[in-house]
């Protein structure tokens, strides 16, 4: 793997994905916010031409109308480390699977699925992993009732 | 051609060796195993969702409760987050006095590990021995927040309490302690014939494997890949210590082993720089009661917990609690690899792995 | 007191045909005297050795043990004891429960049928068979059949693949084991126990027979299903093995025929290998009682110390390493009879 | 395969085998436990200015409180507070939260009961408040003098109820705890004594202690020699 700079390869890749691809930095995170169809390609990229190998947190966050599924990728040894962000109406939560490319995005993918209830195209098990099967909603949810004390 | 069923065993949620309550259904034909299907959620808590109903202080003993067998561990590392999200510095002694924490959590997780193996592959005398050692590290968690098990003592800014006078002797001779106690369980166990039999060429889990499936931690050093946050993306003041980081290249059961008895040492070695070079001072941050972080802000910080990468993302809205807390939960990915593992060895195999990949539920499970 | 107990059975045989009994009835009661007696001390030496088991195994990991009932704990198994027959008796409903409810009087049974050719001092046993060693791993090996049944009843995976393993574990042992007393058998030219004993006269057999002192010892383990090789009971991966569905007393019952077995499998090898009950100073009876619980502490130190070996390992132990060895033992001891012949020795 | 390691296992338990045994014998032994050891949340009602902020800090709202707004002045009244056990993580932060230090854990740790009600702890206005209030300026001599008795009053039943634990800081040899605690129980004036010296000073109660284990030796010893006699 050849030594990669992050400024060299956002440029790269917004060249390559146009407008698909929007980019913004916060303290600690280059965040690349793509499109949701463009989810999969991006990954791919990043995972052979830029030595990305460890998917090391999947998580979402509901955000009313839209949700955002985000993924921070770090790339053993180099340690470089990126953060990938793309949203999805709330009406249909459906995005791409990456367990093609990660396998660790399994489970992963099945408990964002479970808890926030999105759903990942091309996931060949998905179904609830923390939750009992027959529970009702999804709790991460901002709309979800809670009950109890 | 002999002509076998395939059958279902139920290992756990009650069982013995499950380490909590994990529940593996594994499919076998005959003593071979084919393939072990993990059913999760038997300690969930939702601690996510209780997260987003909590104060930032709130939450800190909340965290204690996902890796219950190192509790300074996940409760350092949704400190550090909320200190990085709100750029909160923290006092040099109180980092001292949380390096040597956190430390002494990894020596007590890793004898948990050690003597949970012990007996599960049935070395009985192995978990007392483990047990023994490890109840010195309890009283000094004791000494120091009041509490044996859940001490929330690592608090947001610090830490709660500067540490008493009997802790420096009490940590100083437990780290002396530490090659005995190193030098007994390789005598009782890592050298015996048995063991070894049990153990090498258990549960082969390949470099590849394990970085594709997101493997972290001393499972996935024992694949031969050195890799620890600790040195790769040092956080609170590790960049200050001078250790090494155990590294294998078989990826079997007994490699996991090793590792985790050599990373005894390890941490000892760091434990006893950070108490040569103890600072005076403060030990916690002033900090406001309310903390609020900026609207919009997020941060995913993550530490080397026992096992593995333990990562906090949180989002803020700007009030005083997180919009959304999400943990990077190492043992649930490690799980993960589990069928993996598994498959094609015998009945017993599946005990020896489920013991060395060391999971534990509360976190897992969350 | 070296003839305390033979001297009172003449005295009791000779009270009865005074009693105007006919001297083969006097026979039969006397050896149903020595049974009852033989299963009385059985119980009661069992209660000692659980207790002492725990209070070993406790000290092996720094721990006290039994401490709280009684000086020691000693009455510890006692107390046990109680509240497993006072325990609720569950019969799985799936549960094939004739063989289920059998397997456990079956089990004690055979173990307690050991004891009758066991020479317990000098001119001490219920029956002097003149095949008494036959006799001994013959009546051993119809415990695998107990397990069996009761793994095989209780209609439970864990118990099921208990019992299978106790049989392949306990087949595969046998043969070693026997191998191992043929040996003996070569250099003493007899299968009765009182003569093997005999024969010690001089010299122990262990001293002429280490190797296979120590396959019987391996084997014995094997088929006592002792740590490290109590895969048909497992109780961190089956739960328990055959005996995970079994309760209070029925569940007792396997406990105490293990133990029997524990006893009478030392007892054996304290008679072949250890001198049986010679020995200088003492009474017989106390040698051969001292000899079998030294045996008995090896066992527990054993225990104690090793993990339990992987099933596969341990078929492939027996049958390529401890059956080979046994018969090149056998082997040795031929050619060794032959030389010493040869030599005029003997 | 050549049986190193097994031997090597077995020496390691044999070693052990004779070594002292660490096992602590609770409950007959109480164990030792450190000074900042969280047991049972405690209240001191009195030095409660209702402030809330015990309340707020706690993550599993095990704390709740009344209070009555008085009609002459602007301060609350606090009427009871409950402490909810079934819900506390002893995470110590409502402790360091409160600022007139009403909260702290004691050394109790036997927290189980019978039923489920008894979990919740509340505390009521203790009366005397009210009156001390109506006394307006108490002299501060009395004022002292009666915390004095209540620490007294503290320490006898603590005496009372575990006399092993705070013997053992005074005297060393478990024979002459054994005879104090056993002297204290059938004599209230001893123990009455003994409590008063070690809430005023320490070091004379020790002597005290010490005096009052000699003289009970004696006694026992002319009474046994008597009996033989």
């Amino acid at each position: 793997m050849q030594e990669i700079n992050l400024e060299q390869m956002v440029q790269k890749l917004e060249e390559q994905l146009g407008d698909k691809l929007i980019t913004t930095r916060d303290q600690f995170f280059t965040v690349l916010n793509i499109d949701k169809m463009a989810l999969p390609t991006l990954m791919l990229k990043l995972r052979d031409d830029y030595g990305f190998n460890h998917l090391a947190n999947l998580s979402s966050v509901d955000y009313g109308e839209e949700f955002e599924v985000v993924y921070h990728l770090y790339s053993i040894p180099a340690n470089d480390k990126v953060c990938v962000k793309t949203r999805i109406p709330r009406i249909s939560a459906e995005v791409d699977s990456l367990i093609d490319i990660w396998p660790t995005a399994d489970w992963q993918e099945r408990e964002v699925y479970d808890l926030m209830g999105i759903k990942f195209k091309g996931h060949p098990n998905l179904i609830r992993v923390l939750l009992p099967d027959d529970f009702v909603g999804h709790p991460l949810r901002k709309d979800f009732v809670m009950g109890g004390r | 051609m002999m002509q076998s069923d395939i059958y279902n065993v139920n290992v756990g949620p009650i069982h013995p060796s499950t380490h909590g309550g994990l529940h593996a259904e594994a499919v076998m034909d005959g003593e071979i195993i084919q393939d072990v299907i993990v059913h999760l959620g038997y300690v969930h808590r939702s601690v996510e969702k209780i997260a987003e109903s909590k104060t930032y202080q709130q939450f800190v003993p909340y965290t204690a409760r996902l890796d219950y067998l190192a509790t300074n561990l996940p409760v350092l590392g949704y400190c550090q987050a909320v200190e990085k999200l709100l750029g909160i510095e923290v006092p040099e002694r109180a980092e001292y006095i949380r390096i040597i924490m956190a430390e002494l959590s990894r020596i007590a997780s890793h004898q948990i590990a050690i003597s949970a193996t012990g007996i599960d592959l049935g070395a009985t005398t192995g978990l007392m021995y483990g047990m023994r050692d490890r109840e010195r590290i309890m009283n000094i968690f004791e000494m120091t927040g009041g509490q044996r098990l859940l001490s929330s003592y690592i608090r947001i800014g610090g830490v709660g309490a500067d540490i008493p006078d009997e802790f420096i002797p009490a940590v100083q001779s437990f780290v002396n302690d530490i090659p005995k106690m190193m030098d007994e369980y390789n005598g009782l166990m890592t050298g015996n014939e048995i063991w070894e039999a049990r153990m090498k060429g258990v549960g082969i889990l390949s470099k590849e494997d394990a970085v594709k499936y997101g493997v972290t931690g001393p499972n996935l050093r024992a694949s031969g890949i050195a890799y620890d946050i600790r040195k790769a993306e040092p956080y609170g003041i590790y960049d200050r210590f001078d250790f090494d980081i155990p590294a294998r290249s078989g990826g079997d059961s007994l490699d996991r082993w090793n590792i985790r008895i050599e990373e005894l040492g390890e941490s000892g070695r760091i434990i006893q720089q950070a108490l040569d070079n103890l600072p005076e001072g403060e030990v916690k941050a002033k900090i406001p009661k309310v903390l609020k972080a900026e609207a919009g802000t997020e941060v995913y910080h993550r530490i080397e917990s026992a096992k593995g990468e333990l990562g906090y993302y949180i989002v803020s809205d700007g009030g005083n609690k997180p919009y959304r807390l999400h943990v990077r939960a190492p043992s649930f990915i490690n799980l993960m690899v589990l069928p993996l593992v598994c498959r094609g060895g015998v009945f017993q195999d599946l005990i020896t792995n489920i013991a060395t990949l060391d999971p534990i539920l509360g976190e897992s499970d969350r | 007191m070296e003839h305390l107990f033979t001297n009172l059975a003449t005295a009791l045989t000779g009270w009865m045909i005074t009693l105007g009994l006919s001297p083969v009835w006097a026979d039969v009661i006397l050896l149903l005297v020595k049974w009852i007696i033989i299963i009385t001390i059985i119980t009661l030496n069992i209660i000692i050795l659980i207790w002492l088991e725990r209070k070993v195994s406790a000290f092996f990991q720094e721990r006290l043990g039994p401490n709280r009932l009684g000086p020691f704990g000693i009455f510890q198994t006692i107390a046990d004891a109680i509240k497993l027959l006072t325990k609720e008796d569950i019969v799985p409903s799936a549960a094939d429960k004739l063989i289920f409810k059998t397997a456990p009087m079956f089990f004690i049974v055979v173990a307690v049928m050991l004891y009758t050719v066991i020479p317990m001092g000098q001119g001490m046993e219920v029956i002097n068979l003149n095949i008494g060693l036959l006799f001994f791993i013959s009546m051993g090996s119809l415990s695998t059949i107990a397990l069996l049944m009761a793994g095989w009843g209780s209609d439970n995976k864990w118990s099921l693949m208990g019992a299978v393993r106790s049989v392949a574990q306990m087949i595969s042992y046998e043969i070693p084991l026997a191998f191992s007393l043929l040996g003996v058998v070569m250099i003493s030219g007899s299968l009765n126990l009182q003569d093997i004993v005999a024969a010690q006269d001089n010299i122990w057999f262990v001293i002429l027979q280490p190797i296979a002192f120590l396959t019987y010892f391996i084997a014995a383990t094997a088929e006592l299903n002792r740590g490290p090789f109590d895969m048909p009971e497992a109780e961190q991966e089956l739960t328990g093995g055959a005996y995970t569905e079994y309760t209070g007393m029925r569940w007792a019952l396997f406990f105490l025929a293990e133990y029997t077995n524990l006893v009478a499998v030392s007892a054996l090898m304290a008679t072949v290998f250890l001198g049986g009950w010679q020995g200088p100073w003492l009474p017989s009876w106390l040698w051969i009682i001292i000899k079998t619980y030294g045996v008995i502490l090896v066992f527990f130190w054993v225990k104690w110390t090793f993990p339990r070996i992987r099933m596969d390992h341990l078929m492939s132990f027996s049958w390529k390493v401890l059956v080979p060895v046994s018969l090149g033992n056998i082997l040795l001891t031929g050619a060794g009879i032959y030389f010493c012949q040869w030599m005029g020795w003997c | 395969m050549n049986g190193q390691g097994l031997i090597k296992g077995l020496g390691i338990t044999l070693k052990h085998f004779f070594q002292k045994e660490i096992t602590e014998q609770y409950p007959d032994v109480m164990p030792e436990l450190a000074t900042r050891f969280r047991g049972c949340l405690q209240f001191e009602f009195e030095k409660c200015i209702a402030c809330g902020i015990c309340v707020n800090s706690c993550p599993n709202n095990v704390l709740s409180f009344e209070t009555e707004k008085s009609e002459n002045s602007k301060k609350k009244k606090l009427l009871s507070y409950t402490i909810d056990f079934q819900y506390c993580m002893f995470c110590n932060l409502c402790v360091e939260g409160c600022p007139k230090d009403c909260l702290h854990f004691d050394h109790d740790f036997e927290l189980s009961t019978f039923s489920r009600d008894d979990i919740k702890r509340v505390y009521l206005r203790p009366a005397e408040m009210d009156e001390e209030k109506e006394a307006d300026a108490a002299p501060v001599q009395d004022e002292q003098e009666s915390k004095e008795q209540k620490q007294i009053d503290a320490m006898l039943k603590a005496l009372q109820k575990n006399p092993q634990k705070i013997l053992a800081k005074m005297l060393e040899q478990e024979e002459d705890i054994g005879i104090l605690s056993e002297l204290m129980q059938s004599n209230e004036k001893t123990a009455g004594k003994i409590a008063e010296l070690l809430v005023k000073d320490k070091e004379k109660a020790a002597k005290v202690a010490a005096g009052f284990v000699t003289k009970e030796k004696k006694n026992r010893l002319q009474a046994e020699k008597g009996g033989e006699e």
